[in-house]
């Protein structure tokens, strides 16, 4: 029971993970634009979500928080992705016509700016301090079920995740699709068969955003309590090697990406603390990302389940 | 490996359904995890910890508890929740009857793990005064480090001593150093100083210039600056820069030698730079000769806060007569109760425990005397640098710090 | 309100450190036509080398920093040998992202060896003399005299020199320039050995003035960009001046603005200039 | 009666002025063909007209109304559709996608559609595809419709471009230099397809081209271009007897 209730948590934090490749996916693998927000907008859901659910805390000499709604979960899950995507939106309206480098560098900025703000603006966010209590749904209702919570969640997460992946790769495949793969190889010829190129990209952005939110919204539901230092950089570095390594276009690929990362960095917990190098395991597994990432672009351009046939074709030109 | 390592921790959680008495087998050790930040923001403080811990299991596994080993089970938290719960997971999972560690960035998302779970646990490093309310057995949730309110009263009440009327509060930004200063300046007011200005140390950059001139600019009596070794550094590079003469407090966490070297014994010195610490628990003396001995080095903040949790988990095990969670967490409490026979070593408490005397564990950060928060209550010391170290100015007792 | 001079000496000494880091970023760009997201580790790198042979072995100062320098552009080489040799015919992009793989890998090694808390170079902290009310130090004193001297090298290197001239006109056309007979991978070389050497230089510089930490060099990449987008990517004479600017308004705005908030200010001066002039300060077909 | 209206258009490129009061019309039904030595400014007219670049001065006329500040894709929205000098095909689409991809007004480009298939969006792209069979099987591209367009060779890639074009249903197709890079063989099944398509399908045609006997063969009009300005105007045989026309080519040859 226990390996199974270890499994349970590691698999909702890969279901987390897959939702936020799913989103990154549609930004790099099927519209081919440089997103590094993403850790902002999965942070962005997560303190939506959080704020919209949670009463206002009893002032404190540190709750300093004086806003809270106390409503019910699925409004912050919906709120909070939504308010996800407009933040996508609003920060891709900046750059998403200029070239991809300076959306990766605008994209890098603002996602630092907006844990910035989370930081700093107590009022809202409770700053530095951990945001508590966060409620988790049906939670009275599954204590009268006979399996236990994280089993609820484990379902809920992945149906999530499944439903997702559902609609993504529809519209991937079909006609809304079709122009974003246009928009990734060659905005020019998008343009000049009709497509309002921008207006793709702008709503590519905002629908990827969108479901790195309603990760965030999941997360935070599920671990009772948030703070800024969840919502590092590094997230968004991890669901790019997530993406590059289950294949960028492919969302069978992205959470296949996120599942092998999430499962690496578990696995790893179970080399016992007399090996050399312990104290340094956690940096150690974060350079393997890197030779990973490097690795994978070399030997396996396509990640594992992306389209090599098509990469090929793609690069005939040696464009 | 990975595959041996698994086949264990389903042994132990066999083990345990089938027996219920987990005293059974004399031979397997007893598993105890720690789950500290050993990288990333915090990545200095499991490291002491554990170090810290390593000399009591010296000694608890010469000694035996209950005749078996005590076996350590490390997960790092990366001072980030995320990390924290699966290292939490994995640890519950491996079956560890006891767990210490966890610090303030993370402690929040853990106390509805550890009450589903059951699993007494010891913070080492957790000041922060959101925990103030909780703990305790019956959330399973003990820190071997007194609250920040604690602290910030000795730090408030030494400056009102000296007849310091108003006061600048600059504190790192983040968690736990907010909560301390929280603390000070809420004692410091409550008592009749003035606050004058209140400075956020922003984590990541690269100077604190404009925000020491910010400081100085509002002329207080003396400043109370609270945050890590990496941010109090570099504030004090930049006070001492600046020229600024005004006395300044620093926080718990960087009253170290280490500190003092890095900034420089000399400046260090000259200027006007106080601290306050726990005053060393009575067995601080022979935990930090017995540090030396096993690491080569005197120990690191929190180190012996990992020592006394350490000590606690197996003297509660002794005394309870099993190792396993329930047992442990009736008992944190008892082997540290004010009117047992001190004792201040895992050996001596054993013998006095199997000579069927009561005893009042006395640690090396602290007394450890528990409140019904689990939290404890001590004396604290304020300290200036003197021949490139620490030297104690004045106790506070815990009656004048509680009352 | 009068403006405390303090604060544009402050800008300046941070403006010197970015526009030299931020003339690295740009030459590799220019050359190498992709965003190397390593860069704030290369310097990083740089720092922690002249900080181990200074503060941990024991050399002077001065040394340690030609040894950091000199390391860092080896450094570079052999990166570009081991990883970026390889993916010479890859797209922008995929360059892009492996050049995360190797920020990864750089910033967690240095971690791993030197540990995740800052340290300081072997200076002795000491009160800043002061001149007409701004209080300097010898250390930001030689930051803005070494920045001079290199960004003047930099200008001669490419104005005056056979390489220079070639290395510019590989900015602007490569193919171009593969016809004109100019040994394209030699450039390569060069650039990797100039960029490399800037980003230690610039590394060290903002450990000298500030601390050195593993995160210093991807913190310091925002207000990089933030110049490098300013001042026209891929031009160097824009990179200097977005650099200073970006420096003193950082710095200056503490008078408005939070200074939580500074930082924001070159994510604002970022998003102004390329709403306003995507091409950079100076204007045109750098693109 | 004209469906495109050129007027005075000039454009200037950090001081150089590339085009300059460029005048003329495109008839409905017309083929026009703009012709002219390298660096006569064909090109940057060519992007004036469809978008790609803004006039600095004059105006730009598509039935009736002012485009001269539209964006390339809404002036192909209203039926102006360009092809690439070198084929812009998306290699790494099918040639199937490539063609659907140009499809106007397709129902399902919107996400919400797209994902769950509503809003007629099936029966639209079951039309599509048979436009796009009738098209490939005109061009003969038919069995090569799962094939990736990168795989395919350089004159399938022209004509994939082409039938795309096609399938946008253009009352104005601009072709940018179609013939160069083709072997003659191909050159004229070209001309001959768009022959053919303004005969059928009441087309209209624009071409700049740098191989003047293509242009000869088909064109109505002829505009020759020179250091971008209109130095010829008039049908092919006019043009071609020009002095004017002859030394620019000469001279721009050396």
């Amino acid at each position: 029971m226990a390996l199974l209730d270890l499994f349970l948590v590691v698999g909702i934090i890969a279901g987390v993970y897959s939702l936020l490749a799913i989103g990154m996916n549609m930004h790099w693998g099927d519209t081919g634009l440089l997103n590094f927000a993403h850790a902002a907008f999965f942070a962005v859901g997560a303190y939506t979500s959080a704020i919209l659910t949670t009463p206002t805390p009893e002032a404190g000499l540190l709750a300093e928080r004086t806003v809270g709604f106390d409503l019910p979960v699925v409004v912050g899950i919906v709120a909070g992705t939504v308010l996800a995507a407009v933040l996508g939106f609003v920060i891709a309206t900046t750059s998403v016509r200029l070239e991809g480098d300076y959306l990766a560098m605008v994209t890098l900025s603002s996602a630092e700016l907006v844990r910035l703000v989370i930081h700093n603006e107590a009022w809202l966010t409770t700053g530095a301090q951990t945001l508590k209590n966060i409620p988790r749904p049906m939670e009275s209702t599954v204590a009268t079920l006979p399996v236990s919570y994280d089993v609820f969640y484990f379902l809920l997460v992945w149906a999530l995740v499944g439903a997702t992946y559902l609609l993504f790769e529809r519209m991937s495949n079909g006609p809304f699709g079709r122009v974003l793969h246009a928009i990734r190889e060659n905005d020019d010829v998008a343009l000049a068969l009709g497509k309002d190129v921008t207006q793709f990209k702008l709503k590519s952005f905002a629908i990827g955003a969108g479901v790195a939110g309603l990760a965030g919204t999941l997360w935070a539901h599920y671990v009772y309590a948030i703070s800024p230092v969840m919502f590092l950089p590094s997230i968004t570095f991890l669901i790019w090697a997530a993406v590059i390594i289950g294949g960028a276009g492919s969302y069978a690929g992205a959470i296949v990406g996120a599942v092998v990362i999430v499962f690496l960095r578990q696995v790893t917990r179970f080399i016992p603390g007399s090996v050399p190098f312990s104290d340094q395991m956690s940096y150690l597994r974060l350079m393997l990302v890197g030779v990973v990432l490097v690795a994978v672009l070399y030997y396996r351009p396509e990640g594992l389940l992306g389209n090599a046939e098509r990469l090929q074709a793609g690069t005939s030109e040696g464009e | 490996m990975t595959e041996g390592e698994m086949t264990e921790g389903e042994m132990t959680e066999g083990e345990m359904t089938e027996g219920g008495s987990s005293g059974g087998s004399s031979s397997d050790p007893i598993p105890v995890g720690t789950l500290a930040p050993f990288s990333q923001g915090l990545g200095w403080v499991g490291p002491n910890a554990a170090r810290g811990r390593d000399v009591a299991l010296q000694s608890i596994n010469e000694e035996l508890v209950l005749g078996r080993e005590v076996e350590i089970n490390e997960q790092d938290t990366e001072t980030t929740p995320q990390a924290a719960v699966s290292g939490f997971t994995t640890l519950d999972q491996a079956g560890v009857v006891a767990m210490l560690g966890p610090s303030s960035s993370v402690i929040p998302n853990l106390f509805q793990p550890i009450s589903d779970a059951g699993l007494p646990t010891l913070s080492v490093s957790a000041g922060t005064i959101q925990m103030n309310d909780v703990g305790g057995p019956d959330a399973y949730l003990w820190r071997t480090v007194p609250s920040d309110s604690i602290a910030g009263r000795a730090q408030g009440q030494y400056a009102l001593d000296q007849g310091f009327e108003s006061m600048a509060v600059s504190y790192k930004d983040d968690k736990g150093s907010q909560s301390f200063s929280a603390s000070v300046a809420d004692y410091f007011t409550g008592q009749g100083g003035s606050q004058v200005a209140d400075v956020p140390l922003a984590i990541e950059t690269d100077s604190y210039r404009s925000e020491v001139q910010e400081i100085v600019d509002s002329e207080p009596d003396v400043i109370s600056m609270t945050a890590g070794t990496e941010v109090s550094a570099l504030f004090m590079q930049n006070y001492i820069e600046a020229g600024a003469d005004i006395p300044l407090f620093l926080g718990n966490d960087v009253l170290t030698p280490d500190f003092i070297e890095r900034v420089g014994a000399d400046v260090m010195a000259e200027s006007p730079v106080f601290g306050q610490a726990p005053a060393p628990g009575p067995a601080f003396d022979q935990f930090e000769q017995r540090h030396r001995d096993l690491h080569g080095e005197a120990p690191g903040t929190f180190g012996a806060a990992g020592y006394d949790a350490m000590n606690l988990i197996a003297l509660a095990a002794v005394r309870g007569g099993a190792a396993d969670r329930e047992t442990i967490t009736q008992n944190i409490n008892p082997v540290a109760r004010p009117d047992g026979t001190e004792v201040s070593t895992f050996a001596d408490g054993k013998s006095e425990l199997e000579a069927g005397n009561e005893i009042n564990y006395q640690g090396a950060s602290n007394p450890q005397d528990f409140n019904e928060f689990g939290d404890p209550v001590g004396p604290f010391a304020v300290l200036e640098v003197s021949d490139a170290s620490w030297a104690e100015l004045t106790t506070f007792s815990a009656d004048e710090l509680t009352t | 309100m009068v403006l405390d001079p303090q604060f544009i000496w402050n800008g300046i000494v941070v403006g010197s450190i970015i526009s030299v880091s931020a003339l690295g970023l740009t030459l590799i760009f220019g050359i190498l036509n992709f965003i190397n997201i390593a860069y704030g580790d290369y310097m990083a790198t740089g720092a922690y080398l002249a900080f181990a042979l200074n503060a941990q072995i024991g050399l002077p100062l001065g040394v340690a920093i030609v040894a950091g320098v000199a390391g860092m552009a080896a450094g570079a080489v052999l990166i570009d040998k081991l990883v970026f040799e390889h993916f010479r015919t890859s797209s922008p992009v995929t360059l892009l992202i492996v050049s995360i793989g190797v920020a990864f890998f750089i910033r967690n090694l240095i971690r791993a060896i030197w540990g995740p808390t800052g340290n300081f170079y072997d200076v002795p902290i000491e009160a800043n003399p002061n001149l007409f009310g701004v209080r300097y130090s010898v250390e930001q004193l030689s930051i803005i005299v070494a920045s001079l001297l290199l960004l003047t090298a930099v200008y001669v290197l490419l104005r005056r020199t056979r390489i220079g001239i070639a290395m510019r006109a590989a900015s602007d056309d490569r193919t171009l320039t593969r016809i004109r007979g100019v040994d394209t991978e030699r450039l390569v070389l060069y650039v990797w050995i100039a960029g490399g050497a800037i980003a230690g230089l610039g590394g060290i510089m903002l450990g000298l003035d500030a601390q050195i930490r593993p995160n210093m060099g991807f913190t310091a990449l925002i207000p990089i960009f933030a110049a490098t987008i300013l001042g026209g990517i891929g031009d160097p004479k824009g990179a200097v001046a977005g650099g200073f600017a970006i420096g003193i308004l950082q710095e200056v705005s503490v008078v408005v603005v939070p200074s939580e908030y500074k930082f924001a200010v070159a994510l604002a001066a970022l998003i102004v200039g390329l709403l306003l002039r995507p091409d950079g300060l100076f204007g045109e077909a750098t693109r | 009666m004209t469906l495109l209206s050129v007027d005075g258009i000039r454009k200037t490129f950090g001081g150089i002025v590339a085009v300059e009061d460029v005048s003329f019309d495109v008839d409905r039904n017309e083929i026009v063909g703009v012709i002219g030595p390298n660096g006569a400014g064909k090109s940057t007219t060519f992007r004036l007209l469809t978008g790609f670049h803004t006039p600095d001065a004059g105006t730009v006329e598509f039935d009736g109304e002012d485009v001269t500040d539209h964006s390339p894709d809404a002036r192909a929205r209203s039926g102006m559709i360009r092809t690439f000098q070198i084929a812009q095909e998306l290699t790494g689409m099918p040639v199937m996608q490539n063609m659907l991809l140009a499809a106007q007004g397709h129902p399902g480009e919107r996400a919400v559609t797209s994902a769950l298939g509503i809003g007629g969006t099936s029966a639209f792209e079951a039309d599509q595809r048979d436009r796009a069979e009738e098209l490939l099987k005109l061009l003969e591209l038919w069995e090569l419709r799962d094939e990736y367009a990168g795989n395919l060779s350089g004159g399938q890639r022209k004509l994939l471009e082409l039938g795309r074009s096609l399938m946008a249903d253009p009352d104005l197709l601009l072709l940018d230099e179609p013939m160069a890079g083709v072997n003659p063989d191909l050159t004229d099944r070209l001309l001959e397809r768009i022959l053919e398509l303004r005969d059928q399908r009441d087309m209209t045609f624009l071409f700049v081209e740098h191989d003047i006997d293509a242009v000869m063969r088909v064109a109505d009009t002829v505009v020759g271009m020179h250091n971008g300005a209109v130095l010829s105007m008039g049908s092919p045989e006019e043009v071609q007897s020009d002095d004017r026309m002859l030394e620019a080519y000469l001279g721009g040859e050396v």
